[in-house]
């Protein structure tokens, strides 16, 4: 609960727990594929650095040895050991290819119901949908996707504009998004935790700043986290949040953002219906926070150039109503 | 090779004379500025239109800016994203015309200049042109109005933004002039 | 037709030795001052001015990874805004790439394969004079866009649709295809020359078991170059008309399809990287047997590695695409190519150890930069299994770690020969020998420069960090190991300069080398340093794999071919029996303005496709006056 | 390094014809190249075609009239083509010149019926990938036929003035004509392409 209530400082702890390794690694496994890679991974990488190790001591030992007359069977010899070393080869990447197969098939094996999520690039923030399978209506979020526990999991990926590449290091390996074709990533997260994942492929000014998070919960907070999203905004409290609302609605912001349950139903920019319920704000570039909405909202230029929030010009107390309502949509 | 190395050293300077000239049209044409100051951008909101609401004088920052809008590839992009993100293909398709007007049939009922066409989003006209003063930024609203520009132009504009990555309804941009009929 | 039975002409039998050498030179020299320098179609002239300005774009590359290594130092920093950043990393590797390894191979070739083959001049010497001024237009275009602030910025495989009419504003993208094509021709153009020469100019008795490693690895990297570039030739075109003219290459909702680019790309671009690596195995195999006193160990078995690796070399460009979601059956038999074609590479490796093991190997700077191979290279195939295999890939994909790993591969397997390789023909090429103290500074910072910069890449790549970022957030925790990197990457610099400061000062002040200051058994040798316009006064015989080892004190030469006009030996495929007799032609500003010519019409092109029309009217006019006859000796028959 | 003669050459031809000349290797080479880049399009075009649902998506497949013609004056010209060549290695000038003047003609004949072709498609290059694809394979064939074409003109003036009467000229006049089987031969694959495919 904590997790959700506090998310940049849950971030922050989570950061710290993991230490070096990071919370957006390949070497930190939370989830069944990445445990799977990572099961491949310390082999290969053990075999190999043998490898190399032998191959290192032979190449020392061909310089340092006691220089003798060459013996007449040395073509013999040489051509016995390096058709050896040759076969050796043959045999290392042999069982290399069949366990690498052998991983894919373990990895890609789909359960029966899986818990579909759609998830869309765009320059520059994800877009994310959980679809409408019981009645109860789609719930539409961005740059943060929540999961449950233990439950396998089918992102369906696509693009909006041009490549992006779905990457989650500790939950799986990553998933191109590729304009006009549909591609998806299975796997299910073993342990509760928010994990970091980053778009992969480059696509343009701002790919550095296309960041996301994995909120991994139990099952029973999932579904509660669902229920909560698929509520309209709250109405707002206070005559200064009420301010905020009709300047969202009224100046340019609610021609790009859509708030369920207000006037403000833009298709163009992520859905802030339950904006502060979410660890950062555009795409991992900040901490949500009050002063941190204020910030983005009065230069987004500055902080994420060339992404495409304009820059709205706002009075200071516009500013300041407007940050606060955001802030108050949990 | 004496004289290999000084006619190396006159070609180089001649090729920084050659890009010194040709800097200042490249750099207006190429660079990528994703941040109006907001005075400017505040600035560029004073257009002096006619009486009658057709034509008029550009405000001077943006004279002062070097046009940005009608010349500047990344701008011309923005507009383009701008006219899709808008929806203004509602009413005016891509550029052929439906319940709004053609803007590439060469016949602008307020006048082909830049000042006519930005009034014209800024404001909104009769017969259904609503005002996007409340839904674009002064600096988008130029954006746009360059794109169209462009759109309705007799000769291909090299700074203009190229097909899109969808159905096509109507020759590329680039593909000059603007009137020819869709196939 | 009619072979004439009085032999016309004057002959370098019927001359003595000083009287030959003057009318050679006077026949096949390059007059000095600016005529000279736009009209030599002198191959070591054209190759010197290649290799010298491929180092001077590998040293501007250079200076753009400093500085996105300044970028990248700490978290957050603003040095550079993305859009620069974005067009710095794109020029980095474009310029690396298609301005530096590829043009410094081949220019490598074109300097020594006519030596080494003995014979006066590479098969089409206009051609080649045409194919550098090419490749310096491409080279000037890119780098005069980047002056301009308008390079690309879309990185150096331009993946559509980022590069592609809607998300690619402006000129850059247009700028890279056209720069590629401008590469791609020049390369195409080398690879022929190479080819003929070495299939019909060989010296001879020069059979094709007797040719030098080296000239083995050139050939194949040429027929690797003819198979591979019209990949590109195609996938750069379809992109510009997709951008200029309106077509749908790449558009999934017109029929096109945004893999497509990949599938094209990568047919070129990974072939590419044997195109490099390839010339660098000759480069290792030749400084191997001379500082080892001792032939290559396995001839037959290297030369076989070498054909399998350019052909396997086409069957694995899948592995760039394992994260586009293609089909398993396709991503398993893709691994298995890439895996397989550690076989050759391991081939040859043993084979060169087998060789130092008992050889007596002397170490010279040369042959220290072969051991910073074996080390880094090594190392850089065991990261190329790893990425070879589809699961590991979808972790490794597109992070610092494959940064790491093709550093590896192309630094360790590619420049550390080829510096070596600079260090080892320096001599014959001025004239003087380069400083050995100096020359191990050079390696000693290279090399320890290199592994501290590049090896925490892969650190990083597993910690999560993407490539082609122009910032991090200071809360990943990559902000040590970057920091680490970038000093580390001026280490590493600091060994670059060492590198041209001595070359720079031995051009000058170095000690006179002799014709074969390394004992060295190859034919490149067995004249002077550095070689006359003509090569070689008379065509040398040959009747063993070395030469000058198994010749050692007279070498066997044959006489009878024309000093008054420029005239080589063509010989048979195979036997290299000879055949006919040859002129080569002289001197020519047309190749030049050729060039001009294709420049204009080629750069035009990116703002009206009406250019290709009108600016083929100059091109066919220079064309016309390139190859119509005036009368020269070299005309006759 | 001293020098020991062991081998003369003296009585060397100077004439190298056919495969012992470097010209003929290098047109093959370049051969290489652009057979290469025919075998990529038409790649590109079998590529697309497998992911269409229908193919051409959405217009008739191409008049079939100005391809047959252009393939039938291809055909045609391959046999004054050989002769040329046959002529050529005999140094049989008058016979040469006839016959390039004869090749010329074929050739600029060849590209009346190619300029009704690009219409025959019924598809515009800008339509969508089909059309692109089939505009840049008609584009990327008739470039060829332009260039041998240039060089034919080129080679038949050569061949009417003073220089022309030289082995030389006529090992250019064998790898001339060599180029213009390949140009002939590449139409083919093309040409089940463009009109075969879309017939399927």
């Amino acid at each position: 609960m904590a997790t959700r209530r506090l998310p940049p400082l849950a971030l922050l702890a989570c950061a710290s727990a993991t230490g070096c390794s990071g919370w957006q690694s390949a070497l930190d496994a939370r989830g069944s594929g990445s445990r799977a890679l990572e099961a491949l991974f310390w082999p290969v990488t053990a075999a190999l650095a043998l490898v190399w190790l032998a191959v290192m001591l032979v190449l020392a030992a061909a310089l340092l040895r006691r220089r003798r007359p060459v013996p007449a069977q040395a073509a013999r010899r040489s051509e016995i050991a390096v058709w050896a070393a040759t076969l050796a080869t043959v045999l290392v990447i042999t069982v290399l290819t069949v366990a690498s197969h052998l991983t894919t098939r373990h990895i890609s094996r789909a359960a029966a119901d899986p818990l579909v999520i759609q998830v869309r690039g765009y320059q520059w923030w994800w877009q994310v949908t959980y679809p409408d399978s019981d009645g109860t209506g789609a719930v539409v979020t961005a740059n943060e996707i929540h999961l449950p526990v233990g439950r396998q999991v089918r992102l369906e990926l696509s693009s909006a504009d041009v490549i992006h590449s779905f990457w989650v290091p500790s939950l799986t390996g990553k998933q191109d998004m590729i304009p006009g074709r549909d591609n998806q990533l299975t796997f299910v997260a073993e342990t509760p935790g928010i994990l970091r994942g980053q778009c992969a492929e480059f696509c343009g000014l701002q790919h550095a700043h296309m960041a996301l998070l994995m909120v991994v919960e139990p099952p029973a907070e999932f579904e509660a986290w669902l229920a909560a999203q698929r509520q309209e905004a709250a109405p707002p409290a206070g005559p200064m949040l009420r301010d905020g609302q009709r300047i969202f609605e009224q100046r340019p912001c609610g021609a790009c953002h859509r708030v369920r349950g207000t006037a403000a139903a833009g298709e163009i920019g992520p859905d802030l219906t339950h904006f502060a319920s979410r660890g950062t704000l555009a795409a991992g570039v900040l901490p949500m926070t009050r002063g941190a909405i204020a910030a983005w909202i009065a230069d987004p230029q500055t902080i994420k150039p060339g992404n495409n929030m304009p820059l709205v010009p706002l009075a200071p107390d516009e500013l300041q109503a407007v940050s606060a309502w955001l802030a108050s949509l949990r | 090779m004496r004289l290999g190395v000084r006619i190396k050293l006159g070609a180089r300077r001649m090729a920084i004379l050659t890009s010194a000239v040709l800097a200042l049209a490249a750099c207006e044409r190429e660079e990528r500025s994703t941040r109006v100051d907001p005075p400017v951008a505040a600035a560029l909101d004073a257009v002096a239109v006619m009486p009658n609401g057709i034509g008029g004088r550009p405000p001077e920052v943006h004279a002062a800016l070097g046009k940005p809008y009608r010349s500047n590839a990344y701008q011309l992009s923005q507009g383009k994203q701008l006219y899709e993100w808008f929806g203004c293909q509602s009413c005016h398709a891509d550029g052929q015309g439906g319940s709004g007007p053609s803007l590439i049939d060469g016949w602008w009922e307020y006048g082909p200049d830049l000042v006519s066409i930005y009034v014209s989003i800024r404001d909104g006209r009769p017969h259904g042109m609503p005002s996007f003063r409340n839904r674009l930024t002064n600096d988008q609203i130029w954006q746009l109005a360059g794109y169209i520009q462009v759109l309705g132009a007799y000769s291909a504009d090299t700074a203009a933004p190229s097909r899109s990555d969808r159905p096509q309804t109507r020759p590329a941009e680039n593909r000059a002039p603007a009137t020819m009929a869709p196939h | 037709m009619s072979s004439d039975a009085r032999p016309r002409g004057l002959r370098d039998h019927q001359l003595d030795d000083a009287a030959g050498a003057e009318a050679l030179e006077r026949t096949w020299r390059t007059p000095s001052g600016w005529r000279g320098f736009f009209t030599t179609v002198d191959h070591k002239i054209i190759g010197r001015r290649y290799i010298v300005t491929a180092f001077i774009f590998l040293a501007l590359g250079g200076i753009l990874g400093l500085v996105m290594r300044l970028q990248l130092a700490w978290p957050e920093a603003r040095y550079l805004d993305p859009d620069l950043y974005n067009q710095i990393f794109t020029m980095h590797g474009s310029n690396m790439m298609f301005l530096f390894a590829v043009p410094v191979m081949e220019a490598m070739g074109v300097y020594l394969v006519p030596l080494m083959v003995g014979t006066r001049n590479i098969a089409f010497p206009r051609l080649n004079a045409f194919s550098y001024w090419i490749y310096l237009a491409g080279g000037l275009l890119l780098w005069i866009s980047f002056a301009l602030g308008m390079a690309p910025d879309v990185g150096w495989f331009a993946y559509v649709p980022l590069s592609g009419p809607q998300y690619g504003a402006g000129k850059r993208a247009d700028i890279w295809a056209q720069m590629i094509t401008f590469t791609e021709l020049s390369a195409l153009a080398v690879a022929v020359e190479i080819v003929v020469t070495v299939l019909k100019q060989r010296a001879p008795g020069m059979s094709l078991d007797r040719m030098p490693l080296f000239v083995w690895t050139m050939l194949v990297t040429a027929f690797v170059i003819i198979l591979a570039m019209p990949a590109i030739m195609i996938a750069s075109t379809s992109l510009i008309l997709d951008r200029l003219v309106g077509t749908h290459f790449f558009n999934p909702a017109e029929g096109g399809d945004v893999l497509l680019w990949q599938h094209l790309f990568w047919f070129f671009g990974h072939p590419e990287v044997y195109i490099i690596f390839l010339p660098a195995v000759g480069m290792i195999s030749t400084i191997l047997a001379t500082f080892s006193r001792r032939p290559v160990f396995g001839y037959e078995p290297m030369v076989l590695a070498l054909v399998g690796t350019a052909l396997l070399a086409f069957g694995l460009w899948v592995h760039h695409m394992f994260t586009t979601g293609l089909p398993r059956v396709a991503e398993g038999f893709f691994t298995a190519s890439s895996m397989a074609i550690a076989v050759p590479s391991g081939l040859q490796i043993f084979c060169w150890i087998v060789t130092l093991w008992y050889g007596r190997p002397v170490y010279r700077t040369p042959l220290l930069y072969v051991l910073a191979f074996f080390f880094t290279f090594i190392i850089g195939g065991m990261t190329g299994v790893m990425v070879a295999s589809v699961p590991l890939d979808t972790q490794l994909h597109d992070t610092y770690f494959v940064v790491a790993h093709f550093h590896y591969v192309l630094i360790g397997g590619a420049v550390f020969p080829l510096l070596g390789a600079v260090h080892y023909w320096f001599p014959k090429i001025t004239g003087r020998m380069p400083s050995e103290r100096l020359g191990r500074w050079s390696v000693a910072l290279t090399f320890i420069g290199f592994n501290l910069t590049f090896f925490p890449m892969h650190l990083l790549g597993l910690q999560g960090m993407t490539r082609r970022i122009y910032t991090y957030q200071a809360e990943m925790g990559w902000g040590g190991l970057n920091l680490f990197v970038s000093l580390s990457a001026l280490v590493l610099a600091a060994g670059f300069l060492v590198f041209f400061v001595n070359l720079g000062r031995a051009a000058r002040h170095g000690e006179p080398a002799g014709d074969n200051p390394w004992g060295a058994p190859t034919l490149e040798w067995a004249t002077a340093s550095p070689p006359p316009p003509y090569n070689f006064a008379m065509i040398p015989v040959v009747r063993s794999a070395h030469p000058l080892w198994d010749d050692e004190e007279v070498l066997p030469v044959a006489s009878g071919l024309r000093v008054d006009r420029r005239e080589l030996l063509v010989t048979r495929v195979t036997d290299a029996r000879p055949e006919a007799r040859e002129s080569s032609p002289r001197n020519s500003i047309w190749p030049f303005w050729s060039a001009v010519a294709t420049t204009i019409m080629l750069i035009s092109s990116i703002f009206t496709p009406w250019a290709v029309v009108w600016g083929a009217v100059p091109i066919a006019i220079a064309l016309t006056f390139w190859f119509w006859p005036r009368g020269m000796p070299e005309e006759e028959s | 390094m001293k020098q020991r003669i062991v081998l003369d050459l003296t009585e060397l031809t100077p004439n190298a014809m056919g495969s012992a000349s470097l010209t003929w290797w290098g047109t093959l080479a370049f051969m290489l190249i652009e057979g290469t880049g025919f075998v990529m399009m038409i790649a590109v075009y079998l590529y697309l075609a497998s992911l269409a649902p229908a193919w051409p998506p959405d217009s008739p497949p191409p008049d079939l009239g100005p391809g047959l013609w252009v393939t039938l004056i291809l055909l045609v010209s391959v046999v004054p083509n050989i002769l040329v060549s046959r002529w050529a290695g005999r140094g049989d000038l008058r016979r040469v010149r006839i016959g390039l003047v004869i090749m010329t003609l074929l050739g600029a004949v060849a590209l009346v019926p190619r300029i009704y072709e690009f219409p025959a498609m019924h598809v515009m290059w800008d339509s969508n990938a089909y059309g692109s694809v089939v505009w840049t394979l008609l584009g990327l064939h008739t470039t060829h036929i332009l260039t041998d074409l240039m060089d034919t003109v080129v080679l038949c003036a050569l061949m009417f003035t003073r220089r022309g009467d030289n082995p030389r000229r006529f090992g250019d006049v064998q790898d001339n004509a060599l180029y213009w089987n390949f140009v002939v031969l590449a139409w083919l694959p093309i040409l089940a392409c463009l009109y075969g495919v879309p017939r399927q």
